[in-house]
């Protein structure tokens, strides 16, 4: 029954979505692997080739940097997950009503306020003068300032801080859609709690810690403010090598490679998140 | 009713929210083996006294015997009770087999032990070699099946149902009552099944407890409920009846006569408990003790006409108003006579004195 | 784990701290942050020097208030511009998304939906860039070949709305979706039945019924635009929004002026935050 | 005409606008960058997006041959007399491409040492930072200055060698390693003006390698701290006026560079932003007490040792970036 | 069933879904004013068939009038019937006043005038003064009434209904049944209704049309279709009925004689159509239409013993295990008798050969 007009009404809805997709996602990122293949021999001269990738994995600080990053990143997610659970746990299963609303109002706080004003905040907390060294000092604990900013500690905690919120929305979404007689089914039939968190609640929740995982990662991963304020001179992320290239270096050809290879990284480690936990990109992202 | 070793016993139980008070003060006793059934209207309680008995809510006051122990303070996963929730419950992430099998791995049991015990009570259940099915690929009566299949694999003492019955449709739900049963008796478990549902209590228990605003208002055979009910509240609850308010007018033993409010005169044959004359009364009238005849003479006979023919097969019925403009509706013979009545046809109708119930109206 | 089910008090106890640790980990920063708004200090750190207004209010250098640094208001400005364009961008193309996936089968639906998910994995930074790298050699082969100028798709204000565009709009489609997802279409065809045309009754009964979820999303889209950075950074021009001007600002010299405005932005961010939450519920 | 202004910090201060907008009727639109943000940004829109810019001396020539954004003084619409006449020539010859002049002065200052002399009164040289004494104490950024300022320290002569890659690889080698050996006794490598104030002024870094402004602005706080010309002698800078090759208010711009460059503004400039300018008189206005620091920190000997950037020939800079690259990397 | 105007006219509608034929060449008048119910089991194509009507689907072939107009390529919008969805589809942002007037608001009639409308149509479906309140407001019989009041603002020539009633509880729904059908009788607006509750269909409707595999079986008043069903399928669909298969062993005028496969030899008095000596058949018979006697002589009685005891009030039945093990179940007089049976009682069933119904088994 597709007449002519609701053809035409499909075409006129196919527009929008077609134009976006192409001319912002796709075009762009075959622009940019075009630009990633042509190396630079001279001023305002260029031939094609594959010398930026070549210079990524020979200059040791480059694929390190990547590897750091992506371990870090994952590390940050699994403790953001660690973290976010039993929060999430506690908000869909503990709480009802308007004690539920507010605390699910205020894990969203950070979100609504710009991630530099969160890093800012860690800054001010962190730093050896800052209000947690002069807390612990008045306390007695500790006997000089302590420098607690500048090193990988911090950049975890900043992480976990910007990211958790994304955590914790998916994991409520689905946890709330646990039916509370499937806990007590479990009780009901003799397990204990640890069993019927694992048999139970933690299955039924994969597509939320599936969905948040991916999310907090892809934040980590490609975040850019967080490990340069909190990082220390060792803490180097990979998207500041980006920004590096593109701006200090002024070499937009191996900036390019470098993106395309975080975007290679993070596709492969969402494929392989999605693979182990055998879930589909639609089934987890495509619900929230 | 009293048996030297009841699977449970429940002594005084009270169960209260805040200010509210969900159940109050029941006591009861479910001899083994035995289908017991609590029926009662929502809200009532049924479920807060269920769930009292699996060890998810605490009660108040009373106690709570399991095969003679008592089960204060024991939490659920260490009662020897399993229960079959209202939308099962069954693992969605698990496979058939898996499900049933939970209890069994939660006790420890070697994976082949399972494996065999859970292909025997699918076995049991009618549902051999299903077990690597998942659930969304069963039927909503199969469903039932392996739920109960998941309990009654841990050889539970009381295995308690929740209305399990409630999210299936009408034939499957016939169907399942007879079903039910019949697992039932094949276990040979003690069922503690609540319901709103008059007609699955009658059907399958032994025993039925008739639940009103947290209190029992009767205990007693499938039988005794529906045609002795002992209260006003049980005569109207349990089965269809035709309710009729008046005054008591003469009372002399056994035998009653009544006014209607309407003005007709009824005599009535009953156990005349705490009623004296002139006091108000309902009397609660089941459309089949109604008979249609042609002549007005006789005692409870009464002229009226026909206000609506409700034609359904066997259930067919009608309803009569009479003189007074009160509806009586009255139950067709199976028989098929008086099918042919028509909307303003005049009709005669007739009960026996014995067949109606009468209660005093509290506060009257 | 429920409190259905009874558990051990010290269990109980060590839960609840656990919860309680984490909401003070939450709150820190930013109370410390807008706590420091009010020290009488030109810097944003410890001594507490005592309490002042300067920092909203003050004229005379160097405690000017952010109501007169001339470079906030205009970057807040910008910012708004900005939000308000990707916010209507993204929720008009989300409901013709929404539409086109929740009303259509069509061959390859699958793979355009997986393609419409695709912005949430793709890192900020790289959105930024690949979009700079791409709209710079479309401006340089139009200017060899025409000898004109195309500076809009030079970074600035119009590469910064489709940057952030172009990943906020899966946001929006997701949310309207889902609450499309939920109509219930024989609604639709109900008012057909009733003598509606078939654009009246998308008018009439679905957008009504979609409104919530547009006003979320529309919330959301501009919350995520005020805050974004990463893809900005890339492809900002000389109109800077807010977060470029205050990272531009901490770089420089942070002053207490900048827990000002994050003050400012909390209370306002919090503000939309809450209303559109509380309109979704009056609304379900 | 809306003059768009991609500048420093403190180059433009609100005052100085105010009395520009009111005098000209233009309107000012001011973006705050560095040398490597200036030039990407101007890549990035090929010159277009801003009317004027302010990148150093040595970045002109080398950013115009690559990317050709910038477009040439027309000294008719400037008014010299206004410029250090010194100053003026030397900088249309380091920005002199094929035949044109790119730049014109404006601000100038020096990098070199900031020191918190109660607590590390030792530190005199750029290498001086590598000392033990201050381990976990010192900063400094991971940048090109960094590089030469140690090379000279260390007895090289890094701007003699921008001809001759090979050599100056020679001495990037060398600076590599020492700074390599330096990195556990830094504490973070710091990137703006303010992140290296705060450490200094909070006592968290003792020494630093900063510019000279910084230096100046903390000894008003605290006069323990100060700016100190290394020994191996500071390296002086010159910002400069160019105009991008997009830019849309030409006619703006010259009148702002006109503007800036009187006495009495530029006075006001060097108040906020805390350097000299190449305008002729330009330093009557200034405040007594940033001259006496001036005057503390250089002293004659000190000023002639001030080692003047020439401008970069391009390549270099990769050299540069990849010595800059393998020590951020070794650990 | 011929009326010289009748309102909805179908001839030989056929719907194809691709191979699937979801209607097979359909033909019925419905008259003026009249409750035409189409009842079948769920797939059969009662909704396809209603949508055809209400121009949401077009027919592959086949012709439909309304009022003698045909309505082959009319949009929804434009076709003089209103429907009656499933879930009844009031709009949830609306209020109650919004609701019904939103089809005169397309119609374009004036503000003041569809206040009056809208209240008027309230008053008559029993629901003054509610125009201001929200859809979640009300009840859902009341929603029932309002999704009623909607359609019937418009005065449609047909009111077209899918299963209204589905979603309403047990209670409730016993009660919407006489409800809509003396709610169709004041508007006299000709109702088509579809369902795949037989009882709802029979208490209901002036003709019910039973409808299977995409086809009609048979179109009668309640009457016909639930005491003379014309196909097996009809008699097995609507009320509740043995089935028995056999072989015709002799055959004289109206008087069949049937072998069961379980032996016994069955005496029916029926037009015996299509049906020859050695064919196989089946034979139906209502649960109410079989007596238990006491003794094992005359026509049609059989001995046997009781398999199990349903006891449900008014609609208590047995269920007879014959000789030959096949069940038989047998409703319990109305009346009490036997309710003294239990399980293993010996019992004759007997029953009156005009009560059966016989029909050949296709393809035997
Ligand atoms: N956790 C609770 N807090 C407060 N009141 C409750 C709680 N649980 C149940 N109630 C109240 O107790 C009463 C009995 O509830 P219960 O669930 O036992 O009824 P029910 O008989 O099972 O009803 P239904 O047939 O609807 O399931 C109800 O009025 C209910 O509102
Ligand atoms: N759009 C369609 N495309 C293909 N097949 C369809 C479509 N709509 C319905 N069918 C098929 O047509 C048959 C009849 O469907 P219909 O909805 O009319 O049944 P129904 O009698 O209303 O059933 P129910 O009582 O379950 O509502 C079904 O087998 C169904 O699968
Ligand atoms: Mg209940
Ligand atoms: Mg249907």
């Amino acid at each position: 029954m597709q007449s002519d007009a609701s053809r035409l009404g499909f075409y006129l809805l196919l527009a929008p979505i077609l134009l976006w997709l192409v001319v912002l996602i796709i075009l762009p990122h075959i622009g940019l692997f075009v630009v990633s293949i042509s190396e630079k021999i001279g001023p305002r001269d260029y031939e094609t080739g594959f010398g930026n990738y070549a210079a990524f994995f020979t200059e040791p600080l480059y694929w390190r940097t990547f590897a750091r990053t992506a371990t870090m990143s994952i590390l940050a997610t699994a403790l953001t997950l660690i973290l976010g659970f039993p929060i999430a746990y506690h908000i869909a299963k503990l709480t009802r009503g308007r004690t539920k609303t507010t605390l699910f109002l205020m894990c969203m706080i950070p979100f609504w306020v710009s991630e530099l004003v969160r890093t800012f905040g860690w800054m001010i907390l962190l730093r050896e003068t800052g209000v947690i060294s002069n807390l612990l000092q008045s306390l007695g604990l500790v006997d000089g300032p302590v420098e607690m900013l500048y090193n990988d500690a911090a950049i975890m905690v900043g992480l976990v801080y910007t990211s958790i919120l994304f955590m914790v929305v998916p994991l409520v979404t689905t946890l709330d859609s646990l039916d509370d007689s499937l806990i007590e089914a479990g009780y009901d039939l003799g397990g204990t709690s640890m069993a019927v968190m694992r048999e139970i609640v933690i299955p039924h929740a994969m597509p939320g810690i599936v969905s948040g995982c991916i999310v907090v990662f892809m934040l980590s991963l490609g975040n850019y403010l967080t490990p340069i304020l909190l990082g220390g001179k060792d803490s180097l992320w990979f998207t500041g090598m980006i920004y590096t290239q593109f701006i200090t270096r002024f070499n937009w050809e191996l900036g390019s490679a470098f993106g395309f290879l975080l975007l290679a990284l993070s596709s492969l480690v969402v494929f392989a998140g999605l693979k182990l936990s055998r879930q589909s990109l639609t089934n987890t992202m495509g619900r929230s | 009713m009293s048996d030297p070793h009841p699977d449970l016993v429940c002594s005084d139980l009270t169960k209260d929210f805040d200010a509210f008070r969900a159940v109050n003060h029941v006591s009861f006793e479910v001899p083994q083996g035995s289908f017991f059934s609590i029926l009662g209207p929502s809200g009532c309680g049924k479920t807060t006294l269920l769930r009292m008995i699996a060890g998810f809510q605490e009660p108040t006051s009373g106690d709570l015997r399991i095969k003679g122990k008592s089960m204060i303070g024991v939490p659920p996963n260490k009662r020897p009770v399993s229960m079959v929730f209202q939308h099962l419950a069954l693992f969605p992430t698990m496979n058939i087999g898996d499900n049933v099998g939970f209890g069994l791995r939660q006790r420890g049991v070697g994976k082949s032990e399972i494996k065999t015990r859970v292909e025997q009570v699918l076995d049991r259940v009618g549902l051999p070699g299903v077990s690597e099915r998942r659930i969304d690929q069963i039927s909503g009566g199969q469903k039932q099946r392996v739920a109960i299949a998941r309990c009654m694999v841990l050889e539970p003492d009381v295995l308690l149902l929740d209305e399990p019955l409630g999210a299936l449709d009408l034939k499957l739900r016939e169907h399942m009552k007879v079903e039910l049963k019949s697992l039932q008796a094949a276990f040979n478990t003690t069922f503690v099944y609540i319901t709103h549902d008059q007609s699955e209590a009658l059907v399958m228990s032994d025993n039925i407890a008739v639940m009103n605003h947290g209190q029992f208002e009767q205990i007693g055979t499938p039988h005794e409920v529906y045609h002795a009910p002992s209260t006003a509240f049980v005569a109207g609850f349990v089965g269809d009846a035709n309710r009729i308010d008046g005054k008591v007018a003469a009372l002399n033993g056994t035998a009653l006569t009544l006014t209607s409010d309407g003005g007709t005169e009824m005599k009535i044959d009953a156990q005349a408990k705490a009623l004296s004359v002139g006091q108000r009364a309902q009397v609660y009238l089941r459309p089949e003790a109604i008979e249609l005849v042609t002549s007005g003479d006789g005692v409870n006979v009464s002229g009226g006409v026909i206000d609506s023919v409700l034609f359904n097969g066997a259930n067919s019925s009608v309803t009569v108003k009479d003189q007074s403009g009160s509806l009586l509706k009255v139950a067709l013979p199976q028989t098929g006579a008086f099918a042919t009545l028509r909307k303003g046809d005049k009709v005669f109708t007739r009960w026996d004195p014995r067949q109606a119930r009468c209660y005093p109206v509290a506060g009257a | 784990m429920i409190p259905t089910v009874p558990q051990p008090a010290f269990a109980k106890w060590c839960y609840r701290a656990y919860v309680t640790a984490f909401f003070i980990y939450l709150a820190l920063p930013l109370t410390v942050v807008c706590v420091f708004a009010f020290n009488n200090s030109v810097f944003p750190s410890l001594p507490w020097e005592g309490f002042t207004l300067a920092w909203f209010f003050g004229t005379d250098a160097p405690f000017i208030g952010v109501f007169h640094e001339r470079a906030i208001i205009r970057s807040i400005g910008t910012s708004a511009f900005v939000a308000a364009w990707v916010s209507g961008l993204a929720v008009a193309v989300g409901t013709c998304n929404a539409f086109l996936f929740v009303r259509h089968d069509f061959r390859g639906k699958a793979l355009l939906y997986v393609l419409m998910l695709l912005p949430l994995i793709i890192p900020g930074v790289i959105l930024g860039i690949s979009i700079l790298v791409f709209s710079s050699a479309i401006a340089n082969t139009l200017e060899d070949a025409t000898g004109l100028w195309f500076d809009g798709l030079r970074p600035g204000l119009i590469l910064v709305i489709l940057g952030q565009f172009s990943f906020i709009t899966t946001f929006a489609t997701l949310v309207i979706s889902a609450r499309l997802q939920k109509f219930d279409p024989s609604l639709e065809e109900a008012a057909l039945n009733l003598g509606a045309s078939k654009w009246g009754a998308i008018r009439q009964i679905t957008l009504p019924f979609l409104l919530p979820a547009i006003v979320a999303s529309a919330v959301v889209a501009t919350l995520m635009s005020f805050e974004n950075f990463n893809t900005t950074l890339m492809l900002v021009g000389s109109d800077s929004p807010l977060t470029i001007t205050m990272f531009d600002k901490l770089k420089q010299g942070s002053t207490p002026v900048l827990n000002a405005v994050s003050l400012l932005l909390i209370m306002v961010s919090a503000a939309l935050g809450i209303l559109s939450l509380l309109f979704q519920s009056g609304k379900r | 005409d809306t003059l768009r202004l991609l500048t420093w910090g403190g180059y433009a201060p609100e005052e100085v606008i105010a009395m520009f907008e009111a005098e000209t009727g233009h309107t000012v639109e001011v973006t705050t960058s560095n040398n490597e943000e200036m030039i990407a940004k101007l890549r990035a829109t090929n010159g277009g997006g801003f009317d004027l810019a302010q990148p150093s001396q040595d970045r002109i020539a080398s950013a115009q041959e690559e990317f050709g954004i910038y477009k040439p003084i027309d000294m008719t619409k400037v008014n010299a007399d206004q410029f250090i006449p010194s100053m003026l020539v030397a900088t249309a010859t380091n920005t002199t491409y094929d035949g044109e002049i790119y730049g014109l002065p404006h601000v100038w200052g020096t990098s070199g040492l900031v020191v918190n002399t109660a607590m590390a009164g030792d530190v005199t040289d750029y290498t001086d930072l590598c000392d033990a004494s201050v381990a976990g104490k010192v900063s400094y950024r991971l940048k090109r200055p960094t590089l030469i300022g140690f090379a000279y320290s260390m007895g090289l002569d890094p701007f003699a060698a921008y001809s001759d890659p090979d050599a100056y690889q020679g001495i990037l080698d060398q600076v590599e390693a020492k700074l390599t050996e330096c990195k556990p006794n830094v504490k973070t490598y710091w990137d703006g003006g303010d992140e290296i104030k705060n450490l200094l002024r909070s006592g968290e870094v003792v020494a630093s390698m900063a510019w000279d402004t910084g230096g100046w602005q903390l000894n008003a706080d605290n006069p323990d701290i100060t700016f100190v010309a290394p020994e191996a002698g500071a390296l002086g800078w010159i910002d400069t006026f160019v105009l991008p090759a997009r830019g849309r208010a030409d006619d703006a711009a010259y009148d702002w560079i006109n503007f800036v460059m009187r006495p009495e503004i530029a006075a006001m400039i060097t108040n906020t932003a805390g350097n000299f300018t190449a305008a002729v008189d330009g330093d009557a206005g200034v405040s007594a007490d940033l001259k006496a620091r001036y005057q503390g920190s250089f002293d004659q000997a000190a000023i002639d040792n001030i080692k003047w950037y020439p401008p970069v020939p391009a390549g270099l800079e990769t050299l540069e970036g990849a010595t800059l690259d393998r020590i951020n990397a070794a650990n």
